[in-house]
């Protein structure tokens, strides 16, 4: 190529980018149009939580399309502005910059993961909107404009824990997490539960978040020989390399899992078999409420439909608790609809879930256990467990 | 006397002084518009700007030492971390305060520069590779966002630490704090770069090797700057921390580092503005369209980078500004650099010689050998050289003439034996060190800094002597007498603007030689001074070379191959054969030898002919 | 008639800058045997590497058998039937003799008759095939760099001071293997040299450089020349 | 014990294999190729796409190295070939890359995590202790991978060019050896290489577009104290490796994150022919 025609094909490089430059500000300019009620997704569709993070937007549309085929809100149609946090603090401050201040969205409604939700909370606090937080998570996460309806340790950690020493009789744990807010908080508790009913933790490690080599801890927990061991990564990659290293390992002792949905944990079908997991919802709740939510799913999205899970379905709640609250405002001004969200309760396939105690709901929990094909079997339930003390100050 | 002037392809570099009001202008220009910034923009763009903003600080210093200093660092998201974390640790367990404010700063600047410190006293050594201090700085950034999981709670982890209580100012306020801050840095960059002692980082980064053998410590002189940059990328962390109101691993990663890098190289690096410019503009266009075209928005930023790099490896900056001129010049018809004054050359003061009065002989050589692996180049080498004596070495290919001149002038490099200069042993001395005790050396081929003129490069041979000046230039250039000789008589001193890649190849070697006796050694090392030099050339640098000696008491060693020249010029020669000294004697000892004859010849079996 | 072996005309080269060599022309002729004789840094070396391609020329042609190389990669060039040995790090010091040897050919047909035709000439060579290259004497690595030239019985050989550092006898020895692998081939010889006796020996014809211009040239057979030569070259 | 030294056996096999295919890019081309993480996550993909298509989990292997080298061809043709004179921006322009290579992947495979299958599972008791198979699986892959390249450089034509380039670049031009081809061949085979041991390594985890960067910087430290010598790398791989998993084991796994990277570096100041003699 001589000096001339390498500058031209680079210049017909820069045409090209220009171009698609230009192309892409069209909708960004064309944004602010009509008047619709919109709804911030930022949430993890890269990074640790790209596992679960599409079934949630799937959850947050069916929602979105039931209210807009039935009125809107307020008359108003409902729109989803979906971002990607990357999974993470720094990722969460730039999707929550560009849906609160460049896209102006009326509330945020996600389910993320803890650092992203804690890294998205300043800016929250400087946008002055609704944040409903969906994710199940360590909890005592307190800020004016948050409510959460997932569960919380007071509700995830007893069945398992109980489930152990009752039937496994088992005396000593070994706890393994990914070291961030979720993972410390939800094994913090954990420990406290086990000790509090005589059993012993021999063992609790975390790794970072980013983290898929387990090696030296699956080797110390070969060492300690605990009679169960208690997972709660972050969703998505550590949790599943953690669960499948543990497999090939040939380790024995009974898994509990704090962290997998039942997505994932179809994902992973036979190196999750046999997986304890504690959830607020699971596919096969014989409830009217949830067989309806299921058929609507699938004939939704038919074949793309991606398993509904713990993780994506208060966030279908969560689009309703959000509905009500506006309603019994009239507005979707943030003081009066953030002080209408505690009021309102919206019954779904988890049934009835109101977020009345210190901003957290109330929850019937069920004990599942992953099968060899990757669905999960409902082991026992729990109805009406209390979040216990979370925001007092609120 | 021969003139080796030709006249130069190119007009002399513009001055400092020239472009002082534009740029200051500029500067102003730029104040103005952030402080009006807020007024015209919407609260989302202000909002990611003041981000842009200390993102484009931290890019700048990643400039300063790549682009200008020629250190690739991606260790400067490191220290942006460490002055986040510094102000979120202190925040959140602390409390906000103001003065816990100035301690969290405090602490980010403490900490950073002795990291910094650390991080260049591995990296910069003597000999060291310059892929090497790529490597630890991309080490730094991954041993911190370890250290950060590892701290557990305390550092938040992954999660990092969020929410604390920081200054209570406005979006815009933060936008015109960061804004001018901005301003102010890149003026202050634009002032030392173009200063002298911004010369001399680029000086390093063109022949680092030539700059320690003219005495400078270049690694002291770029752990140093390592310090000052990490110390500022600190407090653009520091304030990121203060203004987002979270500290997370990703903002010291290596990403982060990798990232800073890409930004400098698209704008152009070496520019300044260039990085600043690039920085803020892909920043901002990425937080518009990632939210739209995430993927193909980074594989775009992929693609331009990897393109610049194959075939713009300056940069976009500079291409927009070369368009710019030629458009500028065509429209005034006016060339855009104008001639400029150059520094007014004076008389340096007298008597800072080493050795002067010393009674030992100038050089004392025993028993040097050198050696690289079982290969001996150098064995049992031993002489004494005095003030005056105008020493050649001669000897055939691979006799080791240039191992020993570098055995003379770098501590480090023979294997065995002593040189000692006027009684001082050199020891395990690095160049740096050695040119202190009195010894000045030049190369054999040609070693000067392409993109310096000649004022400058003369400059940085007075840089051990008469130190230098951070954010401007010195009106003056003091030389010692000879320096000035071989200036003049050569014609360099009407060209001192000139950049030495436009210098004939004679001129050059001029320069080199004017540039060794600028240093005031008082034992001169020449390798080969009159190489690719035509006869006329040759003679002048010859008849400088005598008059050294004789007026100034010079001792000089010189290597040459033209043997008529050295008969004509030395007091005594050293023969070196196969690393060994063969003959050291008298002119006409040497010539008349038979030994030396054989060598030179290879006939050692037949008789020759007289 | 064949075309002459290589044609060298008004070449000038150098590195960077400095112009070593100016306006050269020479030329060899089908199984003639050339000296270029001339002192250390008079642009001997620096000929032979550009008419191999590793320096530019900044003048002039080179042409090769007929053909025109001046602009041609080294690797081209040195396919064309040539062997070049070098001044300096002739061989590959880590690998062993007969890997240095192979490399003397473009592919791994004919070494073993080439092996054992040089394995004649140096019996040293043949017997010495696993040791590693860097740790022979340094007669024996001359030997073996005469060898991997002749392996591939090329038409033009360019040899850079092969006698520096030799036993007389040694070079004895070479004068007449390479004189009886011109019998044998054909081969022209372009010898590069120092050694003034060594190269009259069994040269043709003979150049002088002197700073990077051809000083002299003629007939190498009489003895007149022998000793101008000899002065021009001595101290 | 015996998993101790097993973890440290097979931690050391997958950088030996993981390392490899930039050793010899760094050998031949002294060019650092900051695209290797690339180059693992395309291995890593198709092994995925194996698993999409269904077919035997054993051809996720040679389709990783075809992909390798297909990429590899066409980066250094279009890419590196530029570069050999600049290897700095080299590095700065091969990372560019990885980042394309990371991007289409993700316009192409979606940016989520995604699992591929393994072909061999379960574990099996070794000296009393339960391990993984697959684990010891890439004990042999490594040792596979370490002949295929000492019989390439030492039983073939190409690998004597290739050593000579590595050790005398002008002598071996000056003797008709096409460097350029040496050094395209060399970087489609070291592109192979590399996309081969993401292949090997996926079923340990999961693919993602971003796999192979984390690997990256362990393998660079790797390769540099190893000055381009295979029995170095294994050498380095072993005790850098070893010292990964004693410190994981014995202090903390994020500590254990960093030794390779920190030990590399210090022992560069030392001793900058690493482990290499020199």
């Amino acid at each position: 190529m001589t000096n001339r025609a390498r500058s031209n094909a680079m210049f017909s490089k820069l045409r090209t980018g220009a171009v698609i430059f230009a192309l892409a500000l069209v909708p960004v300019l064309g944004a602010q149009a009509q008047e619709v009620i919109k709804i911030g997704i930022p949430t993890g569709l890269s990074g640790a939580n790209s596992v679960v993070a599409p079934s949630v937007v799937q959850s947050a549309e069916l929602a979105v399309d039931e209210i807009n085929a039935a009125g809107g809100i307020l008359g108003k149609k409902v729109a989803l502005e979906v971002a990607d946090d990357g999974s993470g603090a720094a990722g969460a401050q730039k999707a929550a910059d560009s849906l609160i201040f460049q896209k102006k969205v009326n509330a945020l409604i996600s389910m993320q993961t803890s650092a992203a939700r804690n890294g998205m909370l300043p800016v929250v606090s400087r946008g002055k909107v609704p944040y409903i937080y969906t994710s199940l998570y360590e909890g005592r996460s307190c800020n004016k404009y948050l409510y959460a309806d997932g569960a919380v340790p007071e509700q995830m950690v007893g069945p398992i824990v109980d489930h152990f020493m009752d039937e496994y009789k088992a005396k000593t744990f070994f706890l393994v997490g990914s070291d961030y807010a979720f993972g410390r908080g939800m094994l913090a508790f954990t420990k406290a539960y086990i000790e509090k009913k005589g059993g012993k933790v021999v063992g609790d490690e975390y790794q970072p978040m980013d983290a898929t080599d387990w090696t030296a801890i699956i080797s110390k927990m070969r060492s300690a020989n605990p009679d169960a061991v208690i997972f709660s990564t972050a969703g998505g990659a550590p949790n599943v390399t953690l669960q499948k290293q543990y497999k090939a390992a040939g380790m024995k002792a009974p898994v509990g899992n704090l962290s997998v949905d039942e997505g994932t944990a179809k994902t992973m079908a036979a190196d999750a078999d046999g997986v304890f997991i504690s959830a607020s919802f699971l596919t096969n709740i014989d409830t009217s409420a949830n067989k309806k939510f299921m058929s609507a799913m699938k004939a939704k999205f038919g074949d793309k439909l991606l398993t509904p899970n713990d993780l994506s379905v208060p966030e279908y709640d969560a689009v309703y608790l959000y509905k009500a609250a506006v309603e019994k405002a009239k507005t979707t001004t943030a003081e009066p609809v953030i002080a209408a969200l505690a009021e309102v309760s919206f019954d779904g396939p988890r049934g009835k879930v109101q977020m009345n105690a210190q901003r957290h709901a109330p929850l019937t929990m069920y004990l599942g256990q992953v099968q060899a094909d990757g669905s999960v079997k409902i082991v026992k339930s729990f109805p009406n467990v209390s979040p216990g003390e979370q925001c007092p100050k609120l | 006397m021969a003139d080796l002037t030709t006249t130069p392809a190119t007009l002399p570099r513009r001055a400092f002084s020239g472009r002082l009001v534009p740029a200051g202008s500029i500067a102003g220009l730029c104040i103005v518009a952030v402080v009006a910034g807020p007024y015209f923009l919407d609260s989302y763009t202000v909002n990611i700007l003041v981000r842009s903003f200390l993102y484009a600080a931290t890019a700048l210093t990643v400039d300063i030492l790549w682009g200008y200093a020629g250190i690739l660092t991606f260790g400067q998201a490191a220290f942006f971390g460490i002055g986040a974390y510094a102000a979120g640790i202190t925040f959140t367990y602390m409390d906000f305060s103001p003065q816990t404010a100035v301690l969290a700063l405090l602490a980010g600047l403490a900490v950073s520069a002795v990291v910094a410190w650390i991080t260049g006293w591995i990296s910069f050594f003597h000999r060291a590779s310059p892929l090497y201090v790529a490597i630890v700085t991309l080490a730094l950034p991954i041993i911190l966002v370890q250290v950060l999981y590892s701290g557990g709670t305390f550092t938040g982890s992954s999660s990092g630490l969020v929410g604390y209580n920081t200054f209570d100012l406005s979006v815009e306020a933060w936008f015109t704090i960061c804004g001018i801050g901005l301003v102010v840095l890149t003026t202050a960059a634009w002032f030392f770069v173009n200063s002298d002692f911004g010369r001399l980082l680029i000086a390093i980064r063109e022949n680092e090797q030539r700059c320690t053998y003219l005495g400078i410590n270049a690694p002291r002189v770029k752990i140093l700057l390592m310090v000052v940059m990490a110390m500022i990328a600190s407090v653009a962390g520091y304030a990121y921390a203060g203004y987002t109101v979270v500290v997370a691993p990703e903002i010291g990663s290596f990403v982060f580092g990798t990232e800073l890098v890409m930004w400098v190289a698209l704008g152009g690096r070496g520019t300044l503005i260039g990085p600043v410019l690039g920085t803020i503009a892909i920043d901002v266009i990425s937080a518009y369209l990632s939210g739209n075209l995430p993927y193909v928005w980074k594989l775009i930023i992929g693609s331009i980078f990897v393109l610049v790099i194959v075939a713009l490896p300056q940069g976009i900056v500079p291409v927009l500004k070369t368009g710019l001129r030629r458009l500028w010049s065509a429209a005034t018809r006016r060339d855009a650099a104008p001639c400029v004054a150059v520094p007014a050359l004076i008389e340096a003061p007298e008597g800072r010689r080493a050795g002067t009065g010393s009674d030992a002989p100038a050089l004392n050589v025993a028993d040097l050998a050198c050696s690289y692996g079982s290969l001996k180049v150098l064995e049992g080498v031993a002489f004494k050289a005095l003030g005056s004596e105008l020493l050649g070495i001669i000897g055939p290919n691979g006799a080791g003439k240039t191992t020993l001149m570098r055995c003379l002038s770098d501590g480090y490099e023979r294997t065995g034996g002593t040189v000692a200069v006027f009684g001082h042993a050199i020891a395990r001395t690095p160049p740096q060190g050695v040119v202190g005790l009195g010894i000045g050396r030049s190369f054999q081929t040609t070693s000067l800094f392409e993109t310096l003129t000649v004022a400058e490069s003369l400059r940085l041979a007075r840089y051990r002597l008469d130190g230098t000046r951070m954010l401007s230039h010195a009106p003056t250039l003091a030389l010692p007498d000879s320096a000035r000789r071989v200036i003049t008589a050569t014609g360099l001193d009407r060209q001192l603007a000139i950049e030495c890649r436009h210098l004939s190849h004679g001129m050059k070697r001029a320069l080199e030689l004017a540039m060794v006796l600028a240093l005031e050694p008082s034992v001169l090392l020449l390798d080969e001074p009159t190489a690719g030099l035509t006869k006329p050339e040759r003679t002048l640098i010859g008849s400088i070379l005598v008059d050294l000696v004789q007026r100034e008491g010079l001792c000089t060693l010189i290597i040459e191959h033209d043997l008529d020249f050295v008969r004509e010029i030395s007091t005594r020669i050293i023969v070196l054969h196969q690393g060994k000294v063969l003959l050291d004697g008298s002119v006409a000892e040497v010539v008349g030898s038979e030994l030396v004859r054989t060598i030179y010849a290879g006939g050692a079996h037949q008789e020759l002919a007289p | 008639m064949s075309p002459t072996v290589l044609d060298i005309a008004d070449l000038s080269s150098g590195y960077g800058e400095a112009i070593v060599l100016r306006n050269v022309s020479l030329s060899i002729r089908p199984g003639e045997i050339f000296a270029l004789l001339g002192k250390n840094g008079m642009g001997k070396s620096t000929l032979l590497k550009t008419v191999l391609g590793f320096l530019p020329a900044k003048r002039g042609r080179i042409k090769l058998f007929g053909e025109d190389v001046t602009a041609l990669p080294t690797h081209l060039i040195a396919r064309k039937a040539i062997a070049y040995t070098p001044q300096e790090q002739t061989l590959f010091q880590d690998l062993t003799v007969e890997d240095n040897l192979r490399l003397g050919l473009r592919d791994d047909r004919g070494f073993a008759e080439g092996l054992a035709r040089v394995s004649e000439y140096f019996p040293i060579v043949g017997k010495r095939l696993s040791q590693k290259a860097g740790t022979l004497s340094g007669g024996e690595q001359k030997m073996l760099i005469v060898s991997r030239a002749l392996l591939g019985s090329p038409r033009l050989m360019m040899i850079d001071e092969i006698s520096e550092g030799l036993q007389p006898s040694m070079i004895q020895r070479l004068t007449e293997i390479l004189l009886a692998e011109r019998k044998r081939t054909g081969t022209a010889i372009f010898v590069v040299e120092q050694n003034v006796p060594f190269a009259f020996s069994m040269a043709d014809r003979y150049a002088v450089l002197k700073i990077g211009e051809i000083a002299d040239d003629g007939v190498a057979g009489d003895e007149l020349a022998a000793a101008r030569v000899q002065d021009q070259l001595r101290v | 014990m015996t998993a101790l030294v097993l973890d440290i056996v097979t931690t050391a096999a997958i950088l030996f294999a993981v390392a490899s295919g930039l050793l010899i890019i760094l050998g031949v081309l002294k060019i650092v190729n900051f695209a290797h993480g690339g180059f693992l996550t395309i291995g890593g993909y198709s092994g995925l796409v194996v698993t999409q298509l269904g077919l035997n989990a054993w051809l996720a292997y040679p389709a990783a190295v075809v992909a390798g080298i297909v990429m590899g061809a066409v980066v250094e043709r279009f890419v590196i070939r530029p570069l050999y004179d600049r290897p700095l921006d080299a590095i700065l322009a091969t990372w560019g890359l990885g980042i394309i290579i990371g991007q289409l992947i993700t316009i192409v495979f979606g940016r989520e995590i995604q699992f591929v299958q393994t072909p061999i599972t379960g574990a099996t008791s070794v000296f009393g202790e339960t391990y993984s198979l697959y684990r010891l699986f890439l004990i042999l892959a490594a040792a596979a991978v370490a002949g295929g390249i000492a019989a390439l450089l030492n039983a073939t034509r190409l690998g004597l060019e290739a050593r000579a380039v590595i050790m005398n670049e002008p002598l071996a031009r000056g003797l008709g050896i096409n460097s350029g081809h040496v050094r395209f061949v060399t970087f489609c085979i070291g592109a192979g290489l590399a996309s081969l041991a993401g292949a090997l390594i996926t079923p340990l985890s999961s693919v993602d577009p971003n796999m192979g960067v984390p690997w990256l910087v362990n393998a660079f430290m790797l390769v540099l104290v190893s000055s381009v010598s295979l029995a170095s790398l294994a050498i380095a791989a072993l005790t850098l490796g070893g010292a990964q998993v004693l410190v994981s084991t014995f202090i903390s796994p994020v500590i254990g994150g960093l030794t390779i990277v920190v030990l590399a570096a210090l022992l560069l100041r030392i001793r900058p022919a690493g482990f290499g003699h020199g």
